[in-house]
């Protein structure tokens, strides 16, 4: 028996972690809990990035998921919650039937993903092998037009550009979507 | 020799087929998370996890030390997942306003209510 | 300047430059300036552009590049102005007298092509000779005076609403209507185009589409007033008494086609350089000296026709049986292709019989009157006789003589009682067209032609006079009129130089005359001539004689009822007044063309002796009548026949001047006596010789009657039938109906309708409404994707 | 130091122990920080209030007072509101606290070859940023859970406040980012060696600008007044954490001073040249590594000074900032975000980036040219970007040549466009 290869370790533990918050996530019924045990959940999933080799974007993923959206989750909680503690019952016929739709459709997605040998993952020889290569720089130059891994490739400004001017949209039009709306007697009254 | 399969686990690098796993799991739990919740926001968080899931298939596919046949998506894994993120955050806000709104309109947040467009 | 290239292009240009304000003022003539008077200045524009580039093409071109032959009408009439002259001129006299002459100068060739099926050869193209120029100058002059007296004339028609007070409506009302200004010049300029059309043809089957285009635009134009029921009528007779004469003339150019085998007029080169030989050349071909011969095609097909040889080929008719006295081998065809020809002419130059829709067509604008009457439609009967003249037989031209002589006869007793003052005018037209007609059966060919010219000044001078007349009062009827000198003198003057000019006055046997003096005697002369030669045709000698005596008469009766005298409705005379600026400065500038056109130091004459068509100089003989001669134009210029001519001329001009100066200005008798002493044949000829009434008699009742039967067929017969087989249908299809349309029909579209309504009701319960159930059914649905592609993979498709 | 170890003993071990020496370090870092932050808040309060602040306890200056505080803390009794969500309510301090803690991990205390750094990330910058952000997040809770209107109120100001001021925070952080061209803390804090005169926030006037809005919306992000909306005495007893108390209620306390000193920290490593100090000190020692690893150490030491020295200045200015200006209104806080902070940040941002592509390898304002090596752009690594002493004359002066032939393409590269 080898050594422990400790990315693996990491891996088992940030999954598990992951998984585990996520299912917390499903089963939880309090909406405040089911936010924070989602930020755990994908602060896991960020490590699990990491690990893949992709630090950029799992500090984006910290930075804007962790960070961004669930805070603004939280707001809509606050915003939206009539009762101290939200809490809406599903019926117990539904949770069954999710289920077993999940668990089928797990059941197929994992069979799928084992019964291809590629990705079993390589030797451990070839692992230990290992030099880590930074991916900002290449992930910043395909941002903006140049491939450094591949220059017979495109870049990606078009679609950065696009989904920038996407972000700016969206949140103008979520401003627009969620502002006050003024009461009709303000209205008469003006 | 037969191996006992758990027995080297922790001492074999782990695969693509493992990421995909843990992102079937994750887009499981946000898919029942989407079927089962009542509460619109239960529903939001569902779909990040389900896009956090997908997310972690691409990183998945762009990393170059989990295949054993040397191919990956290479860098557009990673970009495609950065692209998801930052749509991941617009959607949020407008799924927010959305619920802003259906709260102002309903008293409620309660998906179930949502449907005058049944058949 | 190269004649030969120069005067197709400017005499096309004069011919398009109409069109072109045509198709404008079709597209854009509403737009044209305050309703649409712009319409009218461009088409004034267009017809003097026109007018400039005939002028051009006249004595830029055709006059230093054509010396006129020596002279010979001239040098006749003035024989007292030089001895060594005489001699010469008689020298050239008696030979003109027995050869015959060549073809004239003329320029012959094809634009475009529209289409070549066989030897039928369909093209646009052009033939200009003497004749050409002189009536493009005279047509686009007298159209331009014509045009920009029509600016002020139609001025009624630019007012927003415009008051027709002689349409009354049912509601009592007067007809109120917007103004017609731009339309009245588009088809002005469409007429003028046309009868540029006809003028500059170069072939049979080109002259035929711009003769119905004109009659087109007659129709127009008479219908102007289309509210009017007596102008639509009028409009409507036009048309269809022309169609009757086109008629006729289609038969001829048939004949003349299917015989001859080519429409074009002149010799033209052929793309392979080879000449072929057009209509003139063929019919008077110049191995038998210019003399009308019927060519051999036309032979073998008389054979056919008369002889019902189907067989009969040009290889029979090339051995002929040859009677060098007596060949009617042919001339049979001739004499139908020629009186064919002629009866479009009867039609448009409204010749008796078909002359009943002249006089109705004064139910249009007076510059229409005037444009129709002297320069556009009726001159194109006579000019394509005169275009024609090569094809007539001798018979044929006899039969153009009786003709122009019974109606000139007809018209001008006519004119004498009538009392619309555009009536008398248009039965005088009718009357000179018969003169011009007469001539041009007698062999008068220049003298015609040049009182085609002379005529068309004077009467297009005339008729604008009797416009700016009735401008002012408001009235066509001479009744109410008189005394008009004093308020309009420069109408009165001009009217009167016109009335001079028609009845031929000048100084007998001198050269001192106005237009008409010239044009006139030397019909009359003709007529002599023709006369002394064939004595059993008497009639016709003394006919224009008559005639110039009844026109004096008439003519001065027009004048004197309505320029001398006291005013007859004093209300109307106060009204009256001077036309403007715009009328009367075309009316000086016509009256100044009626006195001097005929002058011979202008050459006019001389000038249609250029284009004198090939063969017809010499004496002829008729081959069917074989006592029949037509004499040599030149035979009327001996003094033989020149100087009584002249005199009677004079003498009757001079008769009916001082008969009508009796009656109506100095009142020794009295006309209402006059009136009741003949009394029937006052009515005979107040009724216009029962014409009308014999037509509706002789055509339109028994027309009516066949119709009213036809009618009566179609009403109970055929109706009948269809009405029972429509109620059979309808028992059929009511049976069908009940047996397949409500059962399998109706059946089968309401099956698909309920199942369709039943799969609506199904598929609903899956649009639940609820986000939780969708989210379950996307999850299901990629499971079962997932197994049905194992399936599918496992069992149904082959492991290579 | 893992690798150093596990020559001698198990890598697991190894790891585990090295591990363990740099949480506590860390660990240490912020509570003793805090320790003195909150007794030199007290002094420096009192001195600007003109009295003396803390003087029983401990001594002369008090300074044992804070010690004192935590220890009666420690023994205040832990309570819950009756309605409260006990898991959350106990949990948040916690969140807080950790992401606090977190941030220190990327954050190098001396760099060089081998840094002073618990995980050396080439992300750094970006991980601190993202691990402060997660701050909130317990404050939220603490809010939430509290089942107070107070709380709520004051986490409902603290989410819009931080989740707003991150958009103008995150464009000032681009600017050093942009101009080191790394994400690497160790490596934007290298290229500012040298004198005063390299550091960033004298790079060029937009920089010098860009500090500043920093300043302000650091001061927001973490809480601090004018903007401490979250916790207004006045208006909210004590915003989130009303419902706290005991060792808690210290948790969110020592977290605060945690994250001020962090963002401190991260304004000298950005801007004010890291542990380059504004004399280069160890450059006229030759304290580097290679004239020994003791040599080296006493250089490291020096920077490590350094940036502690500088994040404590920054501190303080905070205090003094507190102190001294009145607190804003809420829509005053959103104002100066959005209104101000945001485009100001932009329009810097803007012409930083013009500047760097006018003026490339110049500092201070664009006066003094730096080596180029500095400046070229690499991937990452602070160990392959440093220049080697034995290549370095004949490669500075290579890419002198290289650097003087740029400026020229460039401006052909302008007048193309």
């Amino acid at each position: 028996m080898d050594s422990i290869y400790w990315p693996t370790f990491f891996f088992y533990l940030f999954s598990g972690l992951a998984c585990a918050f996520a299912v917390a996530v499903l089963l939880s019924s309090n909406i405040v809990r089911m936010a924070f045990y989602l930020v755990l959940s994908l602060g896991a999933t960020a490590g699990l990035m990491f690990l893949a080799g992709a630090e950029f974007v799992g500090a984006m993923q910290l930075l804007i998921y962790v960070g961004g959206t669930l805070v603004l989750l939280i707001f809509g909680v606050m915003l939206t919650s009539q009762e101290r503690f939200v809490v809406m019952k599903t019926w117990a016929g539904d949770w069954v039937k999710a289920f077993l739709a999940g668990g089928a459709l797990l059941f197929i997605l994992a069979y799928a993903a084992f019964s291809i040998p590629e990705w079993r993952g390589i030797e451990r020889t070839e692992a230990d092998a290992i030099v880590a290569q930074p991916t900002v720089t290449p992930i910043a130059m395909g941002l903006l037009g140049a491939r450094t891994d591949d220059p017979s490739r495109a870049g990606y400004l078009l679609p950065f550009e696009i989904v920038s001017v996407h972000l700016l949209v969206v949140l103008i039009g979520a401003a627009y979507l969620a502002r006050a709306k003024r009461s009709r007697s303000s209205i008469e009254k003006i | 020799m037969f191996n006992f399969p758990l027995a080297n686990l922790l001492s074999e690098p782990v695969g693509v087929a493992h990421y995909v796993t843990v992102g079937a799991i994750l887009f499981i739990c946000g898919a029942l998370c989407m079927a089962t919740k009542r509460n619109a926001l239960g529903v939001l968080m569902g779909i990040e996890l389900v896009l956090n899931g997908a997310n972690l298939n691409f990183v998945a596919f762009g990393s170059q030390y989990l295949r054993n046949d040397g191919h990956s998506l290479g860098l557009d894994g990673q970009l495609m997942a950065l692209f998801v993120i930052v749509l991941a955050a617009a959607e949020a806000a407008v799924a927010l306003a959305i619920a802003l709104n259906f709260y102002n309109n309903h008293d409620s947040i309660d998906v179930d209510r949502a449907d005058q467009l049944r058949g | 300047m190269d004649p030969d290239t120069t005067l197709p292009v400017l005499l096309m240009a004069a011919w398009l430059v109409p069109l072109a304000s045509f198709v404008l003022i079709v597209l854009f003539g509403k737009y044209m300036g305050p309703r649409g008077i712009g319409a009218g200045y461009l088409s004034v524009l267009a017809i003097v552009t026109s007018a400039i580039f005939s002028l051009i093409a006249m004595f830029g071109v055709w006059l230093p590049n054509h010396d006129f032959p020596a002279a010979h009408e001239s040098e006749h009439s003035s024989s007292t102005h030089d001895g060594a002259v005489v001699s010469a001129t008689d020298e050239s006299h008696s030979k003109d007298s027995h050869s015959n002459n060549p073809h004239p100068d003329y320029y012959t060739g094809d634009w475009y092509s529209l289409g070549e099926f066989g030897t039928l050869k369909l093209t646009i193209g052009y033939y200009i000779d003497s004749l050409t120029v002189a009536m493009f100058c005279m047509v686009s002059v007298i159209a331009s005076c014509v045009h920009i007296y029509a600016l002020g004339y139609m001025h009624d028609e630019l007012h927003e609403q415009f008051v027709d007070h002689e349409v009354t409506l049912s509601s009592g009302e007067h007809l109120h209507r917007k103004g017609r200004f731009y339309r009245f010049f588009q088809y002005l300029s469409l007429f003028c185009f046309s009868m540029f059309g006809i003028v500059i043809a170069g072939n049979v089957a080109m002259v035929f589409v711009f003769w119905e285009l004109v009659g087109i635009c007659s129709y127009f134009l008479i219908g102007f007033y289309i509210e009017r029921h007596s102008a639509s009528t009028a409009a409507n007779k036009a048309f269809i008494v022309n169609r009757i004469g086109d008629f006729g003339m289609l038969i001829g150019m048939m004949a003349l086609w299917s015989s001859v085998g080519t429409f074009a007029f002149g010799d033209m080169k052929n793309e392979k350089g080879e000449v072929e030989q057009g209509l003139f050349s063929l019919l008077r071909p110049e191995e038998s000296e210019y003399q009308l011969a019927p060519p051999a095609g036309m032979i073998a097909e008389q054979k056919r026709m008369f002889a019902g040889d189907p067989n009969a080929s040009a290889g029979d008719a090339a051995t002929p049986a040859i009677d060098p006295k007596r060949n009617t081998q042919g001339q049979w065809l001739l004499f139908i292709a020629g009186v064919g020809i002629f009866c479009g002419c009867v039609g448009k130059s409204a010749q008796f019989p078909l002359h009943v829709w002249l006089p109705d067509a004064m139910e249009g604008p007076t510059p229409v009157s005037a444009l129709v009457h002297s320069a556009t439609m009726v001159a194109a009967g006579v000019y394509l006789v005169g275009r024609f003249y090569p094809c007539f037989s001798p018979e044929a031209l006899l039969v153009i003589a009786y003709v122009g002589c019974i109606t000139l006869f007809i018209a001008a007793t006519i004119a004498i009682t009538a009392t619309d003052i555009k009536r008398v005018l248009a039965y005088s037209t009718v009357s000179q067209l018969g003169y011009m007609m007469l001539s041009l059966g007698l062999g008068g060919w220049v003298a015609g032609m040049f009182h085609l010219i002379t005529h068309a000044f004077f009467k297009g001078l005339l008729f604008l006079c009797s416009g700016s007349v009735i401008h002012a009062v408001h009235t066509n009827d001479m009744t109410f009129m008189g005394g008009l000198r004093k308020k309009m003198p420069i109408t009165a003057y001009t009217m009167l130089v016109g009335c001079l000019a028609i009845i031929g006055a000048g100084f007998p046997l001198s050269v001192y005359g106005l237009s008409g003096y010239y044009s006139k005697d030397a019909i009359i002369e003709q007529a002599w001539s023709f006369g002394s030669v064939n004595p059993q045709h008497a009639i016709l000698k003394w006919a224009p004689v008559a005639g110039a005596f009844i026109t004096a008469f008439y003519m001065f009766r027009l004048w004197y009822m309505t320029f001398a005298g006291q005013p007859s409705d004093p209300h109307r005379y106060d009204h009256a007044h001077e036309s403007p600026r715009v009328m009367t400065g075309p009316l000086i500038v016509l009256a100044a063309f009626a006195i001097g056109i005929g002058w011979p130091i202008f050459h006019v004459n001389d000038l249609l002796e250029q284009g004198r068509p090939v063969g017809t100089l010499s004496a002829t003989h008729g081959e069917l009548l074989t006592n029949l001669t037509i004499p040599s134009e030149h035979d009327s210029h001996v003094p033989l026949i020149k100087i009584p001519a002249g005199i009677a001329a004079f003498c009757t001009a001079l008769a009916g001047v001082l008969l009508a100066s009796i009656i109506y200005l100095w009142r020794l008798l009295n006309p209402d006596e006059l009136k009741e002493s003949f009394k029937p044949l006052y009515g005979f000829l107040w009724n216009k010789w029962y014409f009308d009434e014999l037509y509706n008699y002789l055509f339109v009742k028994p027309t009516l009657i066949v119709s009213h039967c036809a009618a009566w067929f179609d009403r109970n017969i055929i109706d009948s039938i269809l009405h029972t087989s429509a109620a059979i249908c309808k028992a059929c299809s009511k049976v069908v109906d009940a047996l397949f349309d409500q059962t399998v029909v109706d059946g089968t579209v309401n099956t698909l309708a309920s199942g369709t309504w039943g799969l609506g009701l199904w598929l609903r319960k899956i649009q639940t409404g609820s986000l939780r159930q969708y989210v379950m059914f996307i999850v299901i649905g990629t499971v079962a994707l997932f197994v049905t592609i194992s399936i599918v993979q496992a069992y149904f498709i082959p492991t290579s | 130091m893992a690798p150093f170890l596990s020559q001698y003993i198990w890598t697991w071990l190894a790891y585990t122990i090295a591990g363990l020496v740099h949480v506590v370090l860390i660990l240490n870092l912020v509570a003793v920080g805090a320790l003195v932050f909150i007794w030199l808040e007290r002094k420096i309060s009192g001195r600007i209030q003109d009295r003396l602040g803390p003087t029983r306890v401990g001594g002369k200056f008090g300074w044992l007072q804070t010690l004192a505080d935590g220890i009666k803390l420690l023994t205040k009794e832990d309570l819950a509101p009756a309605g409260a969500d006990h898991f959350l309510f106990r949990i948040a301090p916690y969140v807080s606290f950790c992401a606090s803690i977190a941030a220190f991990i990327a954050i190098p205390f001396a760099g060089g070859e081998y840094p002073w750094i618990a995980q050396h990330l080439n992300v750094g910058v970006f991980f601190v940023l993202a691990v402060l952000g997660l701050e909130v997040f317990g404050v939220i809770l603490a809010g939430y859970s509290s089942a107070s209107k107070w709380s709520l109120f004051g986490a409902m100001r603290e989410a819009a406040q931080v989740v707003s001021y991150e958009v103008p925070l995150g464009m000032c952080v681009v600017v050093p980012v942009l101009i080191a061209g790394s994400l690497d803390l160790v490596v934007i804090g290298d290229s500012q060696a040298g004198s005063l005169l390299n550091w960033f926030i004298f790079h060029d006037p937009f920089t010098f600008i860009i500090f500043w809005v920093y300043c302000t919306c650091a001061t927001a992000s973490v809480n601090r007044a004018p903007f401490d909306l979250a916790e207004a005495e006045s208006e909210l007893v004590a915003g989130f954490h009303t419902e706290y108390s005991g060792l808690r209620w210290s948790f969110f306390f020592m977290a605060e001073y945690g994250s001020m000193f962090s963002v401190s920290i991260l304004a000298s490593i950005l801007f004010l040249g890291g542990w380059h100090g504004p004399i280069p000190v160890t450059n006229f020692l030759d304290l580097s590594p290679e004239n020994g690893p003791v040599l080296g150490y006493m250089g490291q030491l020096i920077g490590a000074v350094n940036v502690i020295g500088k994040g404590v200045f920054g501190v303080c200015i905070m205090m003094w900032i507190r102190w001294t200006l009145p607190r804003l209104r809420i829509d005053q806080v959103m104002a100066t975000c959005l209104k101000y902070c945001t485009p100001i940040a932009a329009a810097m941002f803007l012409g930083a980036t013009l500047w760097q592509l006018q003026m490339p390898g110049k500092a201070f304002f664009g006066l003094i040219n730096v080596s180029p090596s500095v400046f070229a752009i690499g991937d990452g690594g602070s160990a392959t970007r440093l220049v080697k002493p034995a290549e370095s004359k004949q490669d500075v002066n290579e890419q002198d040549q290289i650097a003087r032939k740029k400026p020229a393409s460039l401006e052909l590269a302008q007048k193309g466009l």
